[in-house]
């Protein structure tokens, strides 16, 4: 384990720095992970060697490019097991692809007196879109809330999907709690009214194995930036025949078929959900990330994940200062620690670690109504991956120690 | 980065109970000033009579940062005009943003010279500024 | 010249490969251009120092990456003479910025019975969100049509565009003819009745000086894959006013103020336009692609390139076999060259050329409307940029003068 | 790349002045096939008489790949039946997508064996099979 911890950390050029003379420890996975050198090698290789524009031109590296870019798709297609690779749809972040769906398949799905329901821990990306729809149509969000753990209850989930639902879109795991949901037990509940459900999957997706069919999901989100891939590359998955039924998001090259002076065809899955020139680095990025994952191997990756979770939350459950937010359990969470330090804003916190190069994040971690419901401004949060190690917990631990007495009181 | 001189006694002592954390009856001015971020809002208030600001306060949450900066602007500008009390909040700003570097015209600044050094946490200058933005809005 | 040019090609690593067991001569950068190593460092750079989530972190990577960002927001402010930084708006690419255009701007403007005029030289993409709007509103989508010579006529102009008109979007230099359109004309004309102008500069901001202010224009999209960026990254660029007055376009994290349950307020100018996570690393590429344009200077590539295209438009006019499209004279052209050989498809043409190395686009360039008018099926485009050289036109020319004979023809 | 095998004399001679490219009176069937990304659009037109393809012509633009494979095509299925035509065009197809590479099953195919190769230009299969395609869908 040790060795094989050495050798995955020399893979990340960024985690060797100095930040403020100290050693980086980088705990903000959870916004974005570092790039294994794999990945960066082959951005290079990329623009070295190849780089044109895919899908459109008879030469040499416009066919090399289209190659890269429909690998990748084929590369994404197998992670998350998805039937047929129509169903990949690149896009530029989970945001955007959560917009397509709310846009091009919500808007023509959801009717005046509908219900939308998602849960009270949606990340703003997963609750802003969700909010139009019900805006322009007249439809009703409902929330799923949390029992004092952090979990939705069976109940909850019984009493706010109705046969008034028509669409069910929630996180697989909160951001901003590390809370994992019963996702199957909602597809289930959801379908038995014929409700759609969609998974946001941008914080599940890097930390363990998927299997869309199984979870029984009918579209899931996710971002590269967050499992070892570049910014810029997201991907939306659906059921093939859903997709089929979308009509297109953005509209222009690429996505069509016949254009006329007043009138356009457009083209199949998945090229009509794809205009424009196509981020063909991020994809390739992206399935060099995907291809560094299975040769570690996800079982791994979330072991490890596990271990250091577990091990980081005993160690604050032990600290008197430290208030804990989210499940106690750690097997109902991925790598995620909310917490806050008694009598300091959790921006101070932040500050004062990361003078000794310690990264976490402090806010409301893009999850506002959570904050509102758990009736608190913010919170500190530690976010780790597979790549962090129980030496650096220990030191972000001592670290946090010494945040009162920065501020001035006793301990 | 120099904690030592975010995190002094005096920034402290005014993140800490400060005598400005309160609320003032009948004020002539309340404003609410947020960061949205970071979740910090603080609320303003302002007693003027005759364009002197008579007496000044504040509720809200925020950093020990934010807090301290709305103190100790609130001690600046207590008895003094509101057009002194919006050329101090210039003269800060300018500070922040380097852009008034002059030490005899920022003497005017007092306590508030604590957070001349903000600027090499980028991430705490909305903090910092937040209450004098406020003040500002208030009173334009 | 000969050593400047040498080199400037050395910077750009793709150049000097070998395919098909010949020198690549890369022809297609009207499709996309090649890469500087200093692009690509700036890159590896940044994945191995910086690289973090910008604007909502405290700790140092997080700082770094904002101030990257928004470095290279106030860079591309610069290089087209924008009033503020909070006029540029960070997309994917230029078919993204026409769709926010499209569905946040010109849906709030146009009416049933307006006008909104484009040019029969339009990209798909500077067309289908227009056929949207006109169709969702019950407006009329007008054509500017050319003359002989490919170009605009005053004419044309004076007439289409009316009192009617709301809006006019246009390309500035046209990918499938290289002609430059007389944009500060028919921004006159436009303004003269309240309509707004959008410029489609994907073309012309990689090969001219642009101020946008001088142009008169509304609006402008463009890409950096075009101008020696990445692809994943684009701009939207508008007047603040015009900016402010628009609704946001995709719906989530980075670009709210305040999400409560049902409800949310956005955040200003330039960030309600930029939801989600952003390609950060696409615009730092498109800041260092920027700045090695600055370093070489725009009137520098312009006199190159115009000097390349006049050569090359000299050599094919003496091939009896060469029909060529487009403006005759090499003043109202960019370095964009589109032809046809005689008896021969454009895409045999292509395969041909590349088997000689030669990398040259075949077909309807996004341009179907185009070549209807022209009554042609597709033409073959030669796109030159500055880093290539009159020995590879030669040689072009040259391989081109085979074609012919590989179809059987005599010559 | 082989030049050489792609622009063979057989397909030059398909591809020019085919005795194929022509128009039938009264065709039985007629469809068309497109390829937009290129711009190739080809018509096919079929007299059948229970069962059997009596006669085929084509009409259109193309490139040189296109056409010839739609000319060889044509060649091949005169006189054949539906079925024949149907299990020729599956046979053409698996043979591009490098599925079907027996031999003795390939000889069926004569002149389009042509086309064997094609696969080494990636770009121009669609051009090589659209003719193919637009068969299957006619006839199904
Ligand atoms: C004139 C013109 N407009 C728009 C576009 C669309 O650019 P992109 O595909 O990068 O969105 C292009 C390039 O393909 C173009 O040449
Ligand atoms: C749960 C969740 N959903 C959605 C998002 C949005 O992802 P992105 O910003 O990459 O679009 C994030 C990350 O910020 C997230 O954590």
């Amino acid at each position: 384990m040790q060795n094989f911890m050495q050798d995955i950390r020399k893979d990340f050029p960024a985690l060797s720095q100095q930040i403020n003379e100290k050693s980086l420890i980088y705990f903000d996975n959870a916004a974005t992970t570092h790039k294994p050198k794999q990945v960066i090698d082959a951005l290079t290789t990329y623009y070295e060697k190849f780089n044109a524009n895919p899908h459109r031109g008879a030469h040499y590296l416009s066919i090399k490019s289209t190659e890269i870019y429909e690998d990748a798709r084929e590369t994404v297609r197998k992670f998350i097991h998805a039937k047929s690779s129509k169903e990949i749809i690149f896009t530029k972040n989970a945001t955007e692809s959560l917009n397509i769906l709310a846009f091009s398949y919500a808007m023509n799905l959801v009717e005046e007196g509908d219900e939308i329901v998602v849960s009270i821990l949606e990340h703003h990306s997963n609750l802003l879109p969700w909010q139009q729809v019900a805006k322009l149509k007249g439809a009703t969000l409902k929330f799923l809330y949390l029992n004092k753990d952090g979990g939705i209850k069976d109940t909850e989930i019984e009493s706010k999907i109705t046969k008034k639902t028509k669409l069910v879109s929630i996180t697989h795991m909160s951001n901003a709690l590390g809370n994992i949901n019963p996702i199957e037990k909602i597809t289930t509940y959801a379908h038995q009214y014929g409700a759609k459900v969609i998974l946001d999957g941008a914080q599940s997706v890097p930390h363990m194995t998927i299997d869309v069919g199984k979870l029984g999901i009918d579209f899931m989100v996710f971002s590269g930036h967050k499992m070892l891939a570049p910014m810029g590359i997201g991907v939306l998955y659906g059921k093939e025949a859903l997709l089929k039924e979308m009509k297109p998001f953005l509209f222009g090259g690429n996505m069509i078929e016949y254009v006329y002076e007043d009138y356009a065809s457009f083209a199949e899955l998945p090229f009509k959900l794809e205009a424009g020139t196509q981020n063909v680095e991020g994809a390739l990025g992206l399935m060099t990330a995907i291809n560094y994952i299975n040769e570690i191997g996800m079982e791994k990756i979330q072991a490890i994940e596990a271990d250091l979770t577990s091990y980081a939350l005993e160690k604050l459950t032990n600290l008197d200062e430290v208030v804990l937010y989210g499940s106690k359990n750690s097997k109902d969470r991925g790598a995620v620690i909310s917490f806050n330090i008694k009598d300091v804003h959790p921006h101070d916190t932040a500050s004062i670690l990361d003078s000794y190069g310690v990264a976490v994040r402090a806010g409301h971690h893009c999850a506002q109504p959570l904050m509102r419901y758990l009736e608190i401004p913010a919170t500190t949060r530690a976010s780790f991956s597979f790549y962090n190690t129980k030496e650096e917990i220990d030191f972000f631990v001592e670290s946090l120690k010494k945040v009162r007495r920065w501020l001035g009181y006793g301990s | 980065m120099d904690l030592n001189s975010i995190y002094s006694e005096l920034i402290l002592e005014h993140s800490q109970n400060s005598h400005n954390y309160r609320r003032i009856d009948a004020p002539t001015l309340s404003h609410k000033g947020h960061n949205p971020s970071c979740g910090d809002e603080i609320t303003l208030q302002l007693k003027l009579e005759s364009e002197i600001i008579k007496d000044a306060a504040f509720s809200g949450v925020g950093c020990a940062i934010s807090k301290a900066s709305t103190s100790i602007l609130i001690d600046l500008i207590t008895d003094k005009t509101k057009q002194e009390a919006l050329n101090l909040v210039d003269t800060f700003i300018g500070m922040i943003k380097r852009e008034v570097t002059n030490e005899e015209e920022l003497e005017i600044l007092e306590d508030a010279l604590a957070f001349q050094n903000i600027s090499n946490l980028p991430a705490r200058v909305k903090c910092a500024v937040l209450a004098w933005h406020t003040l500002k809005k208030s009173l334009e």
